[in-house]
């Protein structure tokens, strides 16, 4: 039997909610798939779409971006800011035929440990039919 | 090159039980530029850090990557290390294989794998970190307290008798907050009014205490040790230092309109001063509701002050104030009538929330301390208490337990047997919580001595029939459903946060929790700090609490924001952006976005204040032209972390 | 109709009571139909001066060159420089206002509206005209091109060979200008994002299929950004070198350049280029098609920055170039930004 | 080698090259472009000239000279990358394109020569396209010793005589060419000889665009280094590198190490096409750049195909294609430069 497809996810985590969040999670030793590596950054604010091109042109199969839930930014407004930035983004791939599974984006708190649990699950679950992305990565 | 060195934390099993340490020590030793990588059993003992520092020292590394642990636990720790061996703290970075890794996954072969990802995407990190030093600023030693009920008064009495100028806001006309409204407190029954009135004149008379009565902050801008606050003044138009206090205006004023301290019992003028013991002792005019400033005016007021410290003309006005800490106490509300409507609350005059009655029952209430019901100003002979009302109800109301209400309703119908020794009291309860000293044994006298009648279960309806007022029940224990006719009814309404508090917070840009009550930085080891560093929690605000809680936190959060302003200078994290002057156009969009005005322009250029900014790279992620960019958290360092992550 | 006379005496006018330093405008070239900028000093050369439906280019282009030079001067003309702007070029100087790029006192500002009509698009009047040759288009009277062959003048409804930007302009007059040649009339667009709506409806892998035939063709001539009113940046993510180094740049810095992309055209980096083109271009792109014009291997670059136009419209309500005292659009937030997307 | 070969035939004798790959202009939209062809039944050459010339083929854009990789820090690995010989056949070369590559022949056959070009230059046989109409509105070889039939650079050059093509070779890649087919192929009659005569000398008429006294500018241009006058001539142009990526002549690379992993390093050294237009081509990392503005960029490309090259090579290093002028975004002419420049001052 072929192995089963394992999506590579880079996931932007903001620190003070969804990072947080994930380390909830694993206080709580809740069980996800292995197949996010988490870049801790200061605000979801600060993910700038170069980050996403970026990741998917060197081979990642799912972006994802959290941060605070609106309102809650430790930062006040950067996912405000975060949330426009990143919804051109999604418009942009999504208008080059990129599927829209791909690149997502959500709220996760620093008590939402199952919440991040969930996020991945279904991230991991919604990007395994995909198969790999080789629309925008490099060829190597 | 440079020479970077990785330590990889068993944590027992904790990590070494699903991630192969050995292999990811291995595979990293590999590694461009990695010239040592070892894994050891707790990293965080002494032993462990030792390894670090030998380590650093032998092999001459330039930096370190400590695979472990969350970075909020131990990030300190093992960048102390790093600078006991000499290196800059930020040469020392983090890469979490614990809570994002083995904590999380059982495949020990992936979980190694992202394991290696994790260290390698930090070893891409560290290499390119600056060296930097703390930002050191001054600091402003002064404090602000926001909120002059007990909680606030506290806190400004501490802050000043240790020698600091504080600033005192209240926004209503006096200080005094909640707690001088009450009778009687418990579990001692000594009178409210009779221990606060002290402390409130003490506030008043002291020296180092600025009190800003009916008075609300605006704007606050800045940082820990050095804050500027915007205070709006409200026009009393009465001057205090001119007012005798001869009470001669609100008896020629028309206005008659429910009086706030009584909480509607009683009346009030459009000119009026809320309680006799108010401080600032000065009468106050109610704009709203004068008719003074109406095109026909009414002006009796004026004509009969001999003074003459009556001005229509007054202004607002806008105070500004520097503070190095500040102390957020506004206190609570009690749950809103309109939210309330099963128990009759706000539609029949004798159905009470618990701060009324407290007033009923005070001597300066105005009932003159008698217990007579509003409608008729009779004896109640029957009262019904119900407890958690608004409380402890997910569906409907709050989820919460408002904590204070068992005890005070054991009170409530104590003093009514004191006041009223042939009346009867019921109370209907969920569970009665009495933690605390001496509460356990209050309620057991309440029962024992006073013979109030307990009955658990809930009130199902309350309506008016024949001039009573109708209390079908359960009482779950005798399994039997009870109808009561109460002469009055007595609710204990849950506690929320004051009304505007959460316009405040988002002032102060500190976090509400999902009840509205002001969060705590911590719900276990920093109960007292807000989110915000300066910002302190003390009452009611933070949650519901009785009146010694709301005293101790208080008096807490006056020793942190005295551990801040003791100090001569702080140290603010030096992770700030930093433009690119050859880049920048001037463009102005990272000024716009920057939440803490640390941005702005000059000639055509963006200039950083290293003090205001916080680190959070809204402005790198906004230019165009990759001009600023925060320090050790640069574009090129996120860049080479995708890499690591994706295995490149 | 736009008096040419009116906009000659305008221009003579300001250069000889010396208010401008020189004006930008178009004349006629050497190689074919299309006008060539003209860069006028002396006012007896304000003859050369034209306008006609041929006046494609966006002249607030050249403001960019205009800066660069005054800021390597020591003591720089401080007077605006003169600039022929349609309703499109004028939205630039608007958004170039800002982003603090020039002052207001930096150009004196030539409007000329479009009125009904607007700028052809060659390649339609090429197929329009079947291989016969364009010496001349005019302006006709009724909202139609007057065009000059060797076998004389036809006249075509403008609406036929327009650029298709001007089809979808939501002001084909000037917005911020000094003197203002022509009529602000008012025209109905009904969808300015029709041109969208081919690809748009395409099925996702359809979609995918058309871009990336469209993007591997580039060879990163680089002439979408360099005739780009906003790309304006000394040194552009897509350059893998810094451009702009002082002698106090360390080589620290100089190493810290980041390569987001490789030189190499190859599909995945060309769209990793075209991305970030389109996303620093959204709510800054005035559409004035030029990127599409330029470019000498046909890909519909203008699609990329007309979708974000699109949707920020349609998201945030965000209008391009009519208020320079705006925040721009990503430097701005409202409460009720949708966010259905997130999770 | 003189043959005739009637068009209906064509597509039949374009079967005979299968083993070659073939290259031919196919229409992509608007323009032309050379593509690698597998089916002849649509082959078509009655076509403008293509956007990028068959430089592109020969000298591609992007190429991997080698790759490099580590399995540990001790052992670095290069494998020379180079292209592979297949024999290939480019039909439809204008010849001025191909008197292109006999200008790039010079610079990649130096003292060194280049072998990732000579491979793919040497196993690739051009068969030219006559103009017997110009291809584009701003052709010009005539003025910069070219015509629309020179066979410089071509195997073979085939003229359309209406219904049938006129194939002339003139090396052994041509002659293998017509003799895979030689049964299509007849000699061509006195008739059809005379009338490639009369095509050939109409065909020189229709040019439209031409510099006069072309070869005074060389010598003028060797005294304008320092003159005002590429300012003023580079007033509108854009810095774009549209006008030297599609110049057939056109040469410059610029090599780069693509990094694709760094834990073990892997990765590839590519030569892309570099852009003397580019403020980054003549840059030095001190941060000096010898050629700082447009005017400086816009005059090392005329100095260099109008002065440099004459002196080096004898030639000019341009033959006319009219690429540059027909793509310009702000029409930059190089005719009316040159010209310009030819009667600068006097």
């Amino acid at each position: 039997m072929a192995e089963e497809f394992e999506p590579k996810i880079v996931a932007f985590l903001c620190k003070w909610c969804s990072s947080a969040g994930s380390d909830l999670a694993g206080v709580s030793r809740m069980q996800y798939p292995p197949n996010v590596i988490p870049i801790t950054v200061m605000c979801s604010g600060s993910v700038s779409p170069l980050y996403i091109f970026s990741a998917f042109n060197k081979g990642a199969d799912g972006v994802l971006v959290s941060g605070c839930h609106p309102g809650d930014c430790h930062y006040i407004k950067g996912n405000f800011y975060a949330r426009r930035r990143i919804a051109l983004v999604k418009k942009l791939l999504e208008y080059v035929g990129l599927e829209p599974e791909r690149f997502q984006m959500s709220w996760i708190s620093a008590a939402e440990g199952v919440k991040y649990t969930k996020v991945i699950k279904d991230f991991v679950q919604e990007l395994k039919p995909l198969g790999p992305q080789k629309k925008l990565r490099r060829t190597q | 090159m440079k020479r970077t060195g990785v330590f990889v934390c068993h944590c027992g099993i904790n990590i070494a039980g699903t991630v192969d340490v050995k292999k990811v020590s291995e595979e990293l030793s590999k590694h461009s530029g990695v010239v040592h990588a070892e894994d050891y059993i707790y990293a965080c003992s002494d032993p462990g850090q030792n390894i670090i520092i030998d380590a650093i020292k032998e092999k001459k590394l330039d930096n370190v990557v400590i695979a472990c642990c969350s970075p909020n636990l131990h990030e300190t720790t093992f960048r102390n290390a790093a600078k006991t061996a000499g290196l800059n703290e930020f040469q020392c970075e983090i890469a979490n294989i614990r809570e994002q890794c083995s904590w999380v996954h059982k495949d020990m072969e992936k979980a190694t794998d992202k394991a290696i990802k994790l260290t390698r995407s930090a070893v891409q990190r560290v290499r390119r970190n600056e060296p930097l030093e703390p930002i050191s600023v001054p600091v402003t030693r002064r404090a602000l307290v926001i909120g002059g009920g007990i909680a606030g008064i506290q806190s400004a009495l501490d802050l000043a008798n240790t020698g600091f100028e504080v600033i005192l806001v209240e926004r209503e006309p006096s200080i005094g907050g909640h707690m001088i409204q009450l009778s009687e407190t418990f579990p001692t029954l000594d009178c409210s009014q009779c221990i606060m009135t002290p402390k409130m004149v003490e506030v008043s008379k002291h020296p180092k205490i600025k009190l800003m009565t009916y008075s609300e902050v605006q704007e606050i801008s800045g940082y820990v040790g050095n804050f500027k606050v915007k205070i709006l003044k409200k026009p009393t138009y009465v001057y205090a230092d001119k007012c005798t206090l001869c009470d001669e205006c609100t008896k020629v004023c028309p206005v008659a309109v429910p009086d706030e301290f009584n909480l509607g019992l009683t009346a009030r003028r459009a000119i009026y001063i809320p309680f006799p013991q108010a401080i600032p002792a000065t009468f106050t005019l109610d704009i709203k509701n004068c008719p003074g400033l109406l095109p026909i005016a009414c002006g009796k007021c004026t004509d009969v002050c001999e003074p003459g410290a009556i001005d229509y003309d007054m202004k607002p006005e806008i105070v500004e104030e520097e503070v190095g800490a500040i102390i957020v106490a506004t206190g609570y509300d009690l749950y809103e009538k309109e939210l309330l409507t099963e128990y009759g609350y706000g539609k029949y005059p004798d159905v009470l929330d618990g701060l009324q009655f407290e007033r009923l029952l005070s001597a300066s209430g105005p009932t003159m301390g008698k217990v007579l019901r509003p409608s008729d100003h009779k004896e109640p002979k029957e009262v019904v208490f119900i407890q958690c009302a608004g409380s402890r109800d997910p569906e409907l109301h709050c989820a919460y337990c408002s904590k204070i209400c068992c005890m005070y309703t054991a009170k409530h119908a104590m003093l009514y047997k004191h006041h009223v020794p042939d009346g009867q009291a019921y109370i209907f309860y969920i569970d009665i919580r009495s933690g605390g000293k001496d509460y356990e044994e209050f309620v057991q006298r309440a029962v024992e001595d006073d013979g109030v009648l307990y009955l658990r279960g809930k009130v199902s309806k309350v309506f008016e029939d024949k001039g009573k007022i109708k209390v079908w029940g359960v009482d779950t224990l005798a399994g039997k459903d009870i109808e009561i006719d109460a002469d009055m009814v007595v609710l204990a309404t849950a506690m929320r946060p004051s009304k505007g508090a959460d316009e405040l917070a988002r002032k102060l840009k500190i976090a509400m929790d999902k009840d509205g009550f002001l969060a705590e930085a911590h719900p276990k080891l920093k109960p007292l700090e807000s989110v915000t560093s300066g910002m302190f929690l003390a009452g009611a605000a933070q949650a519901p609490k009785d009146i010694p809680e709301a005293v101790a936190q208080a008096s807490g959060a006056a020793g942190k924001a005295i551990s801040i302003l003791s100090q001569e200078r702080l140290y603010h994290a030096p992770t700030v952006a930093e433009v690119n002057v050859n880049l920048c156009t001037g463009c102005g969009m990272c000024v716009q976005v920057c939440p803490y005005d640390s941005l702005s322009l000059k000639d055509g250029k963006v200039e950083v204040n290293e003090v205001l900014c916080e680190g959070c790279g809204t402005c790198s992620a906004t230019c165009l032209r990759a001009a600023i960019q925060v320090k050790n958290m640069t574009p090129l360092q996120v860049n080479e972390m995708i890499k690591a992550a994706l295995g490149g | 109709m736009v008096n040419l006379e009116e906009l000659k005496k305008e221009a003579s006018q300001i250069l000889k009571e010396g208010k401008v330093k020189y004006i930008i405008g178009f004349q006629r070239g050497s190689n074919g139909l299309l006008p060539v900028p003209a860069f006028i000093k002396n006012p007896k050369d304000v003859e050369k001066l034209v306008w006609d439906p041929t006046c494609v280019y966006n002249l607030t282009l050249f403001l960019q060159d205009e800066k660069r030079k005054k800021t390597k001067e020591k003591e720089p003309d401080e007077r605006p420089v003169g600039i022929v702007v349609k309703g499109c070029d004028s939205r630039a100087i608007n958004v170039l206002l800002q982003e603090e790029f020039i002052k207001r006192d930096d150009v004196y500002v030539l409007g000329v509206s479009c009125e009904n009509t607007g700028v052809l698009d060659e390649k339609k009047l090429a197929k329009k005209l079947k291989g016969k040759k364009a010496k001349k288009v005019e302006f006709g009277a009724n909202d139609d091109f007057v065009i000059t062959t060797e076998d004389g003048n036809i006249k075509i409804a403008a609406q036929e060979v327009l650029a298709e930007r001007c089809l979808e302009c939501k002001a084909h007059f000037p917005v911020i200008y000094d003197v203002l040649i022509g009529e602000k009339t008012k025209r109905n667009v009904e969808n300015p994002f029709k041109s969208l709506e081919k690809i748009e409806s395409l099925p996702p892998e359809e979609r995918w299929k058309f871009w990336k035939e469209q993007i591997e063709k580039c060879i990163r001539c680089y002439a979408c950004r360099s005739v780009c009113p906003m790309c304006y940046c000394d040194e552009c993510v897509a350059d893998t070198i810094n451009f702009v180094v002082t002698p106090d740049t360390s080589a620290e810095e100089k190493a810290q350049k980041i390569k987001w992309l490789e030189k190499s055209p190859v599909s995945s980096e060309n769209f990793v280029y075209h991305f970030v083109r389109a996303i620093h271009l959204a709510g800054r792109c005035i559409d004035c098609g030029e990127c599409e014009r330029v470019c000498p291997l046909d890909i519909p670059v203008r699609f990329l920055n007309k979708k974000l136009e699109k949707e920020a419209k349609e998201l945030f309500d965000y209008d391009v170039g009519f208020d320079p005292d705006k925040p721009s659009l990503v430097s701005s937030f409202k409460d009720d930004d949708p966010e259905d997307f997130i999770r | 080698m003189e043959k005739v070969l009637s068009k209906k035939a064509f597509p039949q004798w374009v079967k005979k090259l299968e083993s070659y790959t073939m290259y031919l202009p196919r229409k992509d939209g608007d323009f032309w472009n050379y593509e690698v062809i597998k089916n002849p039944e649509i082959i078509d050459l009655d076509y403008l000239n293509t956007v990028l010339s068959p430089k592109k083929i020969i000298f591609p854009q992007r190429e991997v000279l080698l790759e490099f990789s580590t399995s540990n820090e001790e052992e670095l690995k290069i494998n020379e990358v180079l292209p592979e010989e297949a024999q290939s056949v480019i039909f439809g070369v204008r010849p001025c394109d191909a008197k292109a590559l006999t200008l790039t022949d010079k610079v990649f056959g130096g003292d060194f020569k280049d072998p990732y070009y000579w491979k793919r230059r040497n196993s690739t046989a051009l068969v030219g396209l006559a103009c017997n109409t110009p291809p584009s509105p701003n052709c010009f070889c005539l003025s910069v010793d070219g015509s629309p039939h020179s066979k410089e650079g071509l195997d073979i050059l085939i003229t359309d005589l209406g219904d049938k093509y006129h194939a002339e070779s003139f090396t052994k890649k041509g002659d293998d060419l017509l003799n895979l087919a030689k049964a299509l192929f007849k000699n061509p009659t006195a008739k059809e000889k005379k009338d490639l005569e009369k095509i050939q000398a109409e065909s020189k008429k229709k040019i439209q665009r031409q510099i006069k006294d072309t070869k005074k500018i060389p010598p003028k241009l060797k005294d304008m280094f320092d003159s005002p006058f590429w300012d003023e001539e580079s007033l509108s142009c854009i810095r774009c590198g549209i006008c030297t990526y599609l110049c057939p002549t056109c040469h410059c690379f610029d090599i780069n190490d693509e990094v694709t992993s760094s834990s073990p390093i892997k990765g590839e050294r590519v030569r892309t096409w570099d852009n003397c237009q580019f403020p980054d081509f003549t840059m030095h990392s001190s941060g000096h750049n010898p050629r700082p503005d447009k005017a400086a960029r816009l005059r090392q490309r005329i100095l260099h195909k109008f002065q440099y090259f004459v002196e080096l090579y004898k030639n000019y290093q341009c033959t006319g294609c009219g690429r540059c002028i027909s793509k310009c975004p702000v029409g930059i002419d190089i005719i009316e430069v040159l010209e310009k420049a030819r009667d600068y001052g006097s």
